[in-house]
């Protein structure tokens, strides 16, 4: 009960920290933006242990923080192959095909009326679709390695980068294409001088969603089948074996991997669209 | 008008290549049947056709070609069996019947609607709370965006069994998983909504000295209710999604996701589309849902139709 | 509303009492700090008496915005002092001491003209009634009525304005602030506005501020313009209208009114640093 | 009446016939009981349901139950109403495969999430590698829900259950003459399926003891009922699949399989096949399911009890 | 660019030979159909010579931009006929035979000023050292050496508007089309631009189109004004300007400005009706 008590206490003193920080003069800076969650994390890391440990929380059900770590860091070739399998095969292979795939669509689509009339309605009905029902069926038609894994998510990322690259190039506005039209640009100028450009916010915008899509579709596709290795394999396989603190380290792969990967791609969008409002604050 | 006819034009030119795309799919499973039967096919053994190419196979065993399109147990279905599996089940059955995809597609909504509605409910607090604090702002709104990389749908199971030990069953655990996927999208969607007035409109609120309950009430939530219907339609989405994950675990209990599980146990392709196009036609149905309530509420607040 | 005096009288001892309605003296504001401060306002020292029609004029980015925005207490002074009606900026706005009108209508699209305009009153806690009977007079004021269960974007942009006007005065403020609240509109329309909101001065006795970049608005409005330079943001010239009170439109093609719009003119582009 | 939770270790089908013919036989309800049933899935871990006290009493298979136990979940076995094992490996036969020792180098599919232990016990008795495709190892495959991948031939061989899997692959067209059956019973590597295990320190508690002596005693009957009545068994587990996917004759010719593997026992725990079990699981190759011998792993206190 | 005669030269047999550069004959412009449309522009017969600096005034929605833009084959004229330069507009067009100046700068914010002015010049296919060349000379032109390398948020509102201007004048047009090119500035920013786009005029002989809001500006700059009405669009008035060629910017102040601006402000009284 003490311990429960304890984290109570560490809970409040955390939110407190972050209160001073976020409402004190500094809070502006770059420190300090990176300094509140990062405390906000570590009291929920705190709580959490201390939680499991008040309450006697079986280790089946929850693990503590401090045995996950120690799994973690235990078990790091694991992990590894796991991570090359799923994130750097399935997840990425996919990403890049589909995102590729949808990017090209969209500029062909984005190039008839007709089409973009016709095809958006069905694209934003496929999108709405729980993909993740395709996982089996393409397990199915690309077997069980990480081929599958990737056409899951080419799957999943299509439509969502595809509708976003077409609301892109389509974000131009009436001057900007009537300034085209005065200088008689051709169709390919006015492609890469305006409407590429211009649709960059969106593009990144589909891009960001993607990311998380693709993991999500790569690690969930192997609970339908997969061979000996990779994050969802372990996943299933480690709550089978009441592993769970496997399975944690996991997540923390997962949820590392993700950040990272959406980190990424948000630093290559603030690179790419330094000039759009929204990047300049 | 236009667009009826783009739309039909597109449909018909993607069943036209399904239709197409069952030769290849379908041709070894029919060869094999055609080989059991006795019939001649080329190469003559299983073993050899594992290796062949489908397009290859098909050139060889024209005669077969008809067949590819009433396989039982297609690799792809074609598309007027998925029409007709999903009208055996919807219209031909009771919908109290066990097998009856109206009766699994309800239980599938009162999961999505319960998950939907506290995820909504979560992410409008939330996102109330970041906008009018900076604390919140600053450490949640990253871990936010964290949670999100986490693959919740691989985590459902243990969600499920976890809930299940402290006696939660039924609808709640699959809710929860809804809530969890479609939280995200408001709270993005209401945080930008929220803080969408412009400076002015703000200052206008200051030169009357509102409060900062008044600035919510009047200007604050009016504003935010475009990004709000544009996000709530990606979060119902997502919180079907969520319940249909939530199904699969607990196995061929009841719902869209039991049947799609439950057509993948048996090898019933043509049950898993069947369950796969009631889902996309119930989110499609959801989202015409939501853009009509949008319509009829933005409408009464006068935005220009 | 009536001018209130405080405890900060001593701070305002050479102006008539209870005529300033608004006084700056050495009154500094500098926007952020290091290299990329901007220095909007320098040592202003203006008295703006009751029932003046003050006009602000000079190059973007002098600084009119920002006096304006000063005494509405939206924005805070770094140096010197502002007293509104004897009290604080703070104060004042506290009090609903004055009516804002910014540069675009801003008219919130969700409600109707009507419910814009009442706005301000369910704030203040106006009574359902007052509401009505206000709303009622201020449209026909600002030559509204009628429109009132219209929505903003079923209006043309100089009603909208109108709109915006009649929200500023659907409560009691005796000073009236006014951020180039006709900018976007035509210059017919603009005419029509301007002589609207003359009438509207000599009817009802307020105070005006008024920022604008039309030099022949200046001088046809105001009796008293303030000609403003850029970087640093100072008063550059203060000049004293010789206009009689009663303005129709052509004495715009009058000699002393050309007379006072060239000395504007001078005025603002001795103040003028080309960007 | 007393309440019991039963979790299963898989959906409703008539491999779990004997409690839902007790169920709706009132078999339980004569021993005063509330008896709920929770269907599994394929992501339910029914060790873990009863860790968290979802269920006082679960079904699983030894294996599982025993590696839970060394992971410090002390599951006790109190009955095994399944005698034999129906787990087999099915292979094509034109891919040349006769015996145990033509699977080197060949792609297996495999069941994880904890029935992969039978499997593991196996190949290293073989002296097969499970780390890849060689000379002396296999390809191992995570399979699926289905038989998919031996009929697509992803797979040369798959996991399935005599009672099951096997009659779905016969159902999709391939002639029992196509295929080659390795049964775990028969290669000496049998482990126990399908036992009733209990949380240990609740057996220090005598009103849950009587409660589980009733219980086992009414599903005993229940089986007994089941194994000589087989098509009204299977009808009553097809009243009680709320997926609606399982069919009639599905079900019946399960519940016909399912009676071969129960007929053998009364229930209790014959300690000969758990002492084989647990010898199979410890020379389970280079990663054995458990290193050493467990201790207090079952009890006969509740079927000496209750079946006599 | 020079003039280049087509053989669509019939349909415009009474202007004098290449003198008349913009050339309209009963144009309508009608846009939708039904209840909903608006006739935009209504019988507009309108004569442009070469070298001439034409402002259209007019209330606003009297059609002013839709003019402009027909000429520019930005919009198709639904009936009469216009020729530019003596062929279809969008030959011209094709021909790249005017440059179009909108009114907010719309400069690509990704691109930088010296990148803004040289992708029409990339466009035309001119060569690298051209363009460089090209843009040193604009950016020269409209005082905006130095800040090529700016990004336009970078830049004021008067700037980016040079640097538009700039854009409009890299390539080889004898027509300039401006439509309100000024709206957004300040009244002494304009005037300064007023006076550097009255000399560009006379230094390179181009025919400007100029639309405005501004009676003095209009007054100021052109050789001829054409006062517009709306509903239908129409033209109301054609006011010859008597100003010298040569014109400081105190000639504002002359009696025969103050005339001429009094002519075209009870044009546009007559022509419009309150909203
Ligand atoms: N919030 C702010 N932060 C930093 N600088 C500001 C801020 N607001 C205004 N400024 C700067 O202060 C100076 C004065 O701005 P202000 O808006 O008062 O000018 P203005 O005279 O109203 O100009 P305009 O005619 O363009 O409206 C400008 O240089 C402006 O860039
Ligand atoms: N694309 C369009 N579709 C329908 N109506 C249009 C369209 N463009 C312009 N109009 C209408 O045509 C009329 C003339 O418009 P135009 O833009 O030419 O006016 P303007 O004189 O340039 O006005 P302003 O001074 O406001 O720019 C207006 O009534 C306008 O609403
Ligand atoms: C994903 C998955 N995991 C395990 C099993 C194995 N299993 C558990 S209970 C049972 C009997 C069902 O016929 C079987 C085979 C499976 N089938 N699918
Ligand atoms: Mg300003
Ligand atoms: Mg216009």
């Amino acid at each position: 009960m003490t311990l429960v008590f304890l984290a109570l206490l560490v809970w409040i003193a955390g939110w407190w920290i972050n209160a001073r920080l976020a409402n004190g003069p500094k809070a502006n800076t770059r420190a300090v933006g990176l300094l509140v969650p990062a405390i906000f994390g570590l009291t929920i890391l705190i709580v959490w242990e201390l939680l499991v440990r008040g309450l006697e929380v079986p280790l089946v059900i929850l693990p503590a923080p401090s045995l996950i770590a120690e799994r973690f860091a235990s078990s790091l070739p694991i992990l590894w192959a796991d991570f090359s399998q799923t994130i750097l095969k399935g997840a990425l292979g996919g990403y890049v095909i589909g995102c590729g795939a949808a990017f090209l669509t969209a500029i062909l689509v984005d190039r008839s009326d007709f089409l973009r009339r016709g095809l958006l309605p069905v694209g934003n009905f496929v999108a709405a679709l729980p993909i993740v029902g395709t996982a089996p069926i393409l397990v199915m038609w690309f077997g069980f390695d990480w081929q599958s894994k990737a056409a899951v998510v080419v799957v999943m990322v299509f439509f969502p980068m595809l509708v976003n690259t077409v609301a892109g190039l389509r974000e131009t506005d009436q001057m900007q294409r009537d300034l085209m039209r005065t200088y008689a640009a051709s169709y390919w100028q006015s492609l890469f001088k305006l409407r590429l450009p211009a649709a960059l916010p969106f593009v990144f915008n589909g891009l960001k969603i993607s990311t998380t899509l693709a993991l999500i579709g790569a690690i969930v596709a192997e609970f339908f089948g997969s061979p000996t290795v990779g994050m969802g394999f372990r996943i299933s396989t480690s709550v089978g074996q009441l592993a769970l603190d496997m399975v944690w380290a996991e997540i923390v792969v997962a949820a590392l991997a993700g950040s990272l990967f959406y980190g990424l791609m948000a630093l290559l969008e603030k690179t790419l669209t330094f000039w759009h409002p929204s990047q300049r604050g | 008008m236009k667009t009826v006819l783009a739309v039909l034009t597109v449909v018909v030119t993607l069943i036209g290549i399904w239709y197409l795309a069952c030769v290849p799919m379908n041709i070894k499973g029919v060869l094999d049947a055609a080989e059991r039967a006795g019939e001649q096919v080329t190469p003559a053994t299983a073993r050899e056709r594992r290796d062949a190419s489908a397009l290859g196979l098909v050139a060889q065993n024209s005669f077969a070609i008809p067949r590819v399109w009433s396989v039982e147990r297609p690799r792809l279905p074609a598309p007027h069996q998925v029409a007709t599996e999903l009208w055996d089940t919807t219209v031909m059955k009771k919908i109290t019947s066990k097998r009856s995809l109206i009766y699994h597609a309800q239980v599938t909504l009162s999961a999505t609607l319960m998950g939907f509605a506290i995820g909504t409910g979560l992410g409008i607090l939330l996102a109330v709370g970041i906008v009018h604090s900076r604390v919140m702002d600053m450490s949640v709104m990253p871990w936010a965006i964290v949670s999100q990389t986490i693959p919740i749908i691989a985590l459902a199971p243990m969600i499920i069994v976890v809930l299940y030990s402290i006696g939660v069953q039924g609808l709640l655990p699959k809710a929860i998983i809804a809530a969890y996927l479609s939280f995200f999208p408001v709270v993005v969607g209401m945080v930008k909504g929220l803080r969408s007035p412009d400076h002015m409109q703000l200052d206008l609120m200051k030169t009357y000295f509102a409060s900062q309950g008044q600035v919510f009430w009047k200007l604050r939530l009016p504003s935010s209710m475009p990004y709000l219907f544009a996000s709530l339609k990606i979060g119902i989405a997502a919180s079907l999604v969520g319940a249909i994950v939530g199904e699969l675990p607990t196995g061929a209990v009841a719902g869209l996701g039991a049947r799609l599980l439950a057509g993948s146990y048996y090898g019933q392709t043509v049950q898993i589309w069947s369950a796969l196009f009631a889902a996309a036609i119930l989110a499609a149905a959801l989202v015409a849902l939501l853009g009509l309530l949008e319509q009829v509420l933005l409408g009464r607040m006068g935005v220009k139709p | 509303m009536n001018m209130q005096m405080t405890s900060r009288v001593d701070s305002a001892m050479d102006r008539a009492p209870d005529a300033a309605v608004i006084e700056a003296r050495d009154l500094n504001l500098v926007f952020g700090t290091g290299e990329t401060s901007v220095h909007a306002l320098k040592d202003i020292n203006l008295t703006i008496n009751k029932g003046e029609f003050v006009s602000f004029i000079g190059p973007s980015g002098c600084g009119k915005t920002t006096f304006l925005r000063c005494v509405a207490s939206l924005e805070t002074p770094t140096g010197g002092s502002l007293t509104v009606n004897g009290m604080t900026p703070e104060d004042a706005r506290k009090q609903r001491a004055y009516g804002y009108v910014f540069q675009a209508a801003g008219l919130y699209p969700w409600r109707t003209i009507a419910k814009n305009i009442k706005l301000p009153l369910e704030i203040m806690g106006y009574s359902k009634a007052e509401q009505d009977k206000r709303v009622a007079e201020v449209l026909e004021l600002v030559e509204l009525s009628g429109f009132g269960g219209k929505f903003p974007w079923q209006l043309s942009g100089g009603m909208q304005q109108r709109a915006s006007i009649a929200r500023a005065l659907a409560f009691d403020a005796d000073l009236l602030l006014m951020d180039e609240p006709f900018g976007a509109l035509d210059e017919i329309v603009r005419d029509h506005l301007n002589e609207q909101l003359l009438k509207l001065w000599a009817r009802t006795d307020k105070t005006i501020g008024f920022v604008t970049h039309s030099i022949p608005e200046a001088v046809y409005l105001s009796t008293k313009i303030v000609v403003m330079s850029p970087r640093p943001g100072r008063i550059h010239e203060v000049i004293d209208s010789t206009l009689p009170k009663e303005r129709p439109l052509d004495i715009r093609d009058s000699p002393e009114f050309i007379e006072i719009a060239h000395r504007v003119r001078e005025g603002l582009r001795a103040g003028h640093a080309h960007d | 009446a007393d309440e019991v939770k039963l979790q299963l270790k898989w959906v409703t089908q008539a491999q779990f016939a004997g409690y839902y013919v007790a169920l709706d036989k009132g078999f339980y309800e004569e021993e005063d009981l509330d008896v709920t049933i929770l269907p599994g899935g394929p992501d339910i871990a029914p060790t873990q349901v009863i860790a968290g006290g979802g269920a006082d009493v679960t079904v699983e298979w030894m294996p599982a139950a025993l590696a839970a136990r060394e992971k410090g979940l002390p599951l006790v076995n109190i009955a095994q109403p399944f005698k034999s094992s129906g787990m087999m490996l099915t292979c094509w036969k034109d891919t040349g495969i006769s015996e145990p020792a033509d699977l080197a180098d060949r792609t297996l599919g495999v069941w994880f999430f904890g029935n992969e232990f039978p499997f593991m016990s196996w190949m290293g008795k073989l002296g097969i590698s499970t780390e890849g495709k060689g000379p002396e190892g296999v390809e191992v495959l995570k399979q699926g829900f289905n038989v998919d991948p031996l009929l697509q031939r992803q797979a040369d061989c798959i996991s399935t259950m005599t009672y099951n899997e096997y009659w779905q692959v016969i159902d999709a067209g391939v002639t029992p003459e196509e295929l080659l059956t390795f049964k775990y019973e028969d290669q000496g590597v049998a482990t126990l399926e399908d036992g009733l295990y209990v949380l240990e320190d609740n057996l220090s508690d005598e009103a849950f003891v009587d409660k589980m002596e009733r219980f086992v005693r009414a599903s005993m009957k229940g089986w007994k009922y089941a194994e000589s009545n087989p098509d009204e068994a299977a009808e009553i587990v097809l009243d009680n699949d709320a997926s609606g996917a399982q069919t009639e004759t599905h079900q019946k010719r399960m519940m016909r399989e399912i009676a071969k593997l129960t007929s053998g026992s009364n229930g209790a725990l014959d300690v000969a096949d758990y002492e084989r079990t647990v010898e199979t699981l410890l020379t389970g190759g280079s990663d054995p399911v458990i290193t050493k011998t467990p201790e207090g792993a079952w009890t006969h206190a509740i079927t000496d009890a209750a079946l006599n």
